[in-house]
């Protein structure tokens, strides 16, 4: 685990829940949670201030989410609250919209973002227009959230990273969390704010433990985080890639070459002052993400650093993403199809030349 | 071509008693109000004051006057489609707004930026105007949710097409609403065609509320579109069996006398169909009956048309004196000014 | 918690004789060949040689069994979930390339591409396969369409389950199947659960079939999916049905065993409630009946379970030993290779 | 219009059919007819060569297609193979995925472009991914057509365009044409080959008239196309946007700025040799499309052109795109909405650094 989450001790998952809203608190002011309850701990915090407030989806309440991230959440606020529904995200995501434009607050659970698709006109034509479309008269305060990009070895059906393609469509926010910290903090603003939002977890890093405040804070959108500071080469990396560009960033070190990881933690809006901050410092930059590359998001940053620095690069933005094929079962070609920290490598080297 | 199955008769005098003089009156002036709001659209479509798509509402008046005047605007919601205009008009938004929205004018409806098709309202709990057909169900249901999550006992009315009822939105939404008992109506406008398509062409089975409501547990009603009182009376009834909450499924058996939107050659239906239809205008059959019964004269009814005209006239002139939006507008909106 | 509601009844002896001897024994044999299949994925799973989800058939045999026993391989088409194993061991794809896809070898089904959620067979008309809840009805439409359109005289069976039906593809598919009298079966396995969703709780209504094939002009059929007999039966006469160009919806009540998953606690029901299950496990019941009537003695019915044993152990042996796939598959078939 | 377009005579109305597919005879081994025409050409030949084509979808057969394109196919082929549909996108997108599984060939119209998000799963989940995920056993040869990009004056939910959208999955084929001579060898090309195609017209270039040869030829996907020489500015532009990047052109060479104006055609796979070696030429680029710019092609065009051409890029590669809003109704938000001939010249101008 990298680094800067290490916490001070360890979760005992004998004696300590390892979900739920409820951290485990460590005596200073901060409490012990991982990514999962830290988004529950955000949805409880704010179900609690805010009654219009539900969480509505596929096995969310009795079942206490497919990977438990409304844990408890039922039990706390019954059934009016948190609702399961039939699989059928186009219709509950419709109803999402309609309830946003009548009074409430939708929290809406995709089991995986995959499943948004079926769901994908009401999320497109409905949800990312209607304010625009009404001159301001229907904001779509919606918070869509769930797993987003490759579970373990669940192929192709199972494994999209979403956050370019809902990034292309004005009126979206998305927002792609790679700390609990960083998740807490999002998912509160997410949940005050009055546009449509896409949540994007990744169910590889549930589990990842981090040491958080007790007391409240917020995190705007489009404010990114340096998770690593290095001279040599920046790398933008998403949600769990940042953990990944980390990985790799120590194995460069060894080697000499120090990478600055810029983490956007949304991608629309995009923080790209602070990544071209970055890359006037090392003129060089390479994106890490589990989109696909044509039209990922590396795309846009390779475009968007052309605008803002051009006479500031010393090579070509590298990206390195998901490869060009939907995902495959067999555990050596999924391996080879994400951006693991050996294609990170390879790449910043690349753009170092080296 | 396809003919118009029979639906169930009522009684129109009772009907007509129980309404009352002062009501009737208002349904028979908001129809004509509509009626002569779209055809001075249709209008000013010819003449390119207006662009786009223009789905007009001409035959099907009976239905959404029938079934607005229950509802208590802030209470309950109301949705449909693009085909939209006599919803807004009927909730009581003003027709110079209305227009000037069709015009394109930052004095319209939204801004001159949603057109004929995305007329809204959150006063009057008018939720659009939807240009994806099927796509305003869920939208509709998501108004049934709020209102019985919030307890207000208002209803939620989801209309749409025959043409969209094989759309998977409209499975989806009943399924949902029946399960959570919410207090949703949903209204199929079977104006017998899609387009050009008719409705035993789209749909396996002609019925469409009686034969698929029980496959949601659903009760259903149907009822002559082209008729005021039937429309009215229906309304009412599945109206409180929703605010009981049970939700519901309706046809309307209704007819549109114009294109599918204004750029339509029609060919797909005769000019003897459309007659036939013609005669059963749900305007001039409520006119009629108002001045049989004697709530109503001539002279009464000349200065209704008059009254209706001159308002439509306004708009327009509204309409075109009206600014464009200026350019700050474009990329207002996007996201929520708040 | 939920209680399976009654099926018709069905003379079990007289669908026997019907069957025959070497059909019933074979049948028979398939079952337990998807049972310790499934078994043996499970193990293997626990061990870590199969990643990813892992969903069994295990109690839902009689189900498939029944059905693909009418199916010419070839002129007929099946398509199904992620619940696919089952199918494709009965369509006769090698246990071999199927246990080797599960551990994601260049030997399998699908040359370790798409694990247990995705078999497929050409040959055999397995249209897969699908992960996406209800993604593959309209896909299984589409083989009664090429049926229809090239005159083969071949049906196309969608399964999928009770979680599916609230699915807009359920109904979109339906309708279209019936409007062009399509020689489509859709078989609706409810096993009372999806996920942790009792049936109840995610259909507005429980009789799955009976209630919503009206509402698309369809004829349904509802039987014991625990009972191989009824299964069977009820195939025949649906099959006939669609072959002669109308299509039907068909509900097997049925259980599973197993959580939903390999990883599912199972704490949305009871054990008693799957203990009762247990009791009318489908191949037990059968084995019961082909050993009371004589057509089966213990010692074939062990020479059986030994068969099938070796072919499962064999086709893990051959798994273990097969390669994964080269690298040069990670960018082979995103395209055709034609 | 454009000159290579201008026809050595206009159709007369009066007398000769505007739509169907009998072009109009021109004695020389040429024919006229527009773009629609030249779609429905390709389909009639395509149809009359292998009976397994077919044609699904809204209003395609009795009403002749809503603009058109499918005119008189009905009465040629007959009910078995050009086919109305109810309104079920999802449905029938998933249908032809079957019929394409098991033996034929599927055409399938959107009435537009924007009415496949409702069929978005079945175009991602399920065409895009079955030819992989099964190994190589089930190619898909499905062609999903229709307008695509904004009509006139059709608001927010009718003018979206899906060429970025849709590029960004492995699997498809992405053609964008804008002429008739480049869609009629386009749209031949995709029904013979194995591969889910997103053809994409746009409905206010459906009239546009050109001469084109009687005699069969085909275009190749993967092959842009110059539409215009030139020296100072290489305008990579997409079907509509073509023709104001010409019209853009013209005026710019009057100011004396020589530009290339590249169409790509196919939009994935996408010619960037021919967008590079013309840029190695120009060392300028703007790219013009109708897509959003966050995620667009502008920016994938970029990102490959950094990669391929880093240091002979003089200036930042420009996006003229529609603006980051849905389609406004207003017909002077719309205007400024859309990439017109004026926001191009303002790009090739900053691109040139005048
Ligand atoms: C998803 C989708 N598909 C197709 C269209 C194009 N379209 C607009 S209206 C229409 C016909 C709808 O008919 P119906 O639902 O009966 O309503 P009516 O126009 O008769 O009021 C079609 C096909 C669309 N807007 N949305
Ligand atoms: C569109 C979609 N939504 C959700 C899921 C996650 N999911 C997979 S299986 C399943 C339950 C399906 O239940 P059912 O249809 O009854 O089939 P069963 O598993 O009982 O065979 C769910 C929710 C999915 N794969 N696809
Ligand atoms: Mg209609
Ligand atoms: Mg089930």
């Amino acid at each position: 685990m990298t680094a800067f989450l290490k916490p001070r001790r360890p979760i005992d998952l004998k004696r300590e829940p390892i979900n739920g809203y409820k951290g485990i608190p460590l005596g200073d002011g901060s409490q012990l949670l991982n990514l999962r309850m830290a988004i529950c701990q955000a949805l409880y915090e704010e179900m609690k201030r805010d009654p219009t407030i539900f969480v509505m989806g596929e096995e969310v309440a009795q079942y206490n989410g497919a990977y438990k991230v409304t844990k408890d959440l039922l039990k706390k606020f019954g059934e009016q609250r948190v609702i399961d529904t039939p699989i059928t995200e186009g219709g509950f995501t419709g109803l999402a919209v309609g309830a946003a434009m009548t009074g409430l607050r939708p929290v809406i659970e995709y089991m995986s973002w995959n499943f948004s698709f079926v769901a994908f006109d009401q999320i497109v034509s409905n949800a990312s227009k209607m304010c625009y479309m009404t001159g301001g008269m229907f904001p779509i305060p919606l918070v869509m959230r769930g797993p987003n990009g490759a579970g373990p070895r669940v192929s192709s059906q199972h494994s999209h990273a979403v956050e370019a393609l809902y990034s292309h469509f004005p009126g979206l926010t998305v927002v792609s969390p790679s700390t609990p910290y960083d998740a807490k903090g999002l998912m509160k603003t997410a949940l005050r704010g009055h546009n449509p939002v896409c949540f994007l977890e990744n169910e590889m890093i549930y589990g990842l433990e981090q040491e958080i405040p007790v007391e409240e804070y917020l995190i705007p959108f489009g404010k990114g985080d340096i998770k690593r500071v290095g001279g040599d080469c920046t790398v933008v990396a998403v949600s769990r890639s940042v953990h990944w560009a980390l990985e790799a960033a120590e194995q460069l070190a060894r080697e000499g070459i120090e990478c600055e990881v810029v983490d956007p933690r949304t991608v629309k809006p995009l923080d790209i002052e602070l990544i071209a901050a970055s890359v006037r410092k090392t003129h060089r930059c390479v994106v890490v993400e589990e989109c696909y590359r044509t039209g990922g998001i590396g795309a846009e940053v390779a475009a968007q650093l052309m605008e803002l620095c051009f006479d500031e690069l010393d090579a070509p933005v590298g990206r390195v993403t998901t490869t060009e094929n939907p995902m495959p079962y067999a555990a050596n070609l999924e391996h080879e199809t994400l951006p693991k920290p050996h294609r990170i490598v390879q790449a910043v080297k690349l753009a170092c030349y080296r | 071509m396809t003919d118009r199955p029979a639906p169930p008769a009522i009684d129109a005098a009772a009907v007509r008693q129980e309404m009352g003089r002062e009501r009737a009156l208002r349904l028979l002036r908001q129809m004509l109000l509509v009626r002569r709001f779209e055809e001075r659209a249709g209008q000013a479509y010819e003449a390119k004051k207006i662009a786009g798509f223009l789905h007009l509402y001409i035959g099907q008046e009976a239905v959404a006057t029938g079934w607005l005047d229950h509802l208590t605007p802030g209470r309950d919601f109301a949705v449909t489609s693009y085909r939209c205009h006599a919803q807004a008009l009927l909730l009581g938004l003003p027709a110079r707004e209305l227009m000037a929205e069709l015009f394109g004018k930052v004095s319209g409806n939204v801004r001159g930026k949603g057109g004929s098709m995305h007329f809204f309202s959150k006063e009057k709990g008018l939720l659009g105007g939807h240009g994806i057909v099927g796509g305003q169900i869920p939208v509709g249901t998501g108004g049934a949710f709020t209102a019985k999550y919030l307890g207000t006992g208002g209803v939620s009315l989801s209309f749409f097409g025959d043409g969209a009822t094989p759309q998977g939105t409209f499975h989806e939404s009943l399924n949902m609403a029946n399960l959570w008992k919410l207090p949703a109506i949903y209204i199929i406008e079977n104006n017998q065609y899609g387009m050009g398509t008719a409705c035993h062409r789209s749909n396996a089975v002609q019925d469409l509320a009686q034969l698929k409501a029980p496959g949601y547990g659903m009760p259903s009603f149907t009822f002559d579109g082209l008729d005021l009182y039937a429309s009215w009376k229906t309304a009412q009834q599945a109206i409180a069996v929703a605010r009981a909450g049970q939700p519901v499924l309706v046809e309307a058996k209704t007819y549109r006398y114009r294109g599918h939107s204004v750029s339509d050659a029609g060919l797909y239906r005769t000019k003897e169909e459309v007659d036939r239809y013609k005669a059963l205008d749900p305007i001039e059959r409520v006119r009629a009956d108002l001045l049989a019964c004697g709530w109503l004269d001539q002279a009464a009814s000349d200065a209704m048309e008059d009254e209706v005209m001159q308002e439509v006239r306004d708009a327009v002139a509204f309409s075109e004196e009206s600014p464009e939006p200026p350019m700050s507008e474009l990329t207002r909106h996007v996201y929520a000014e708040v």
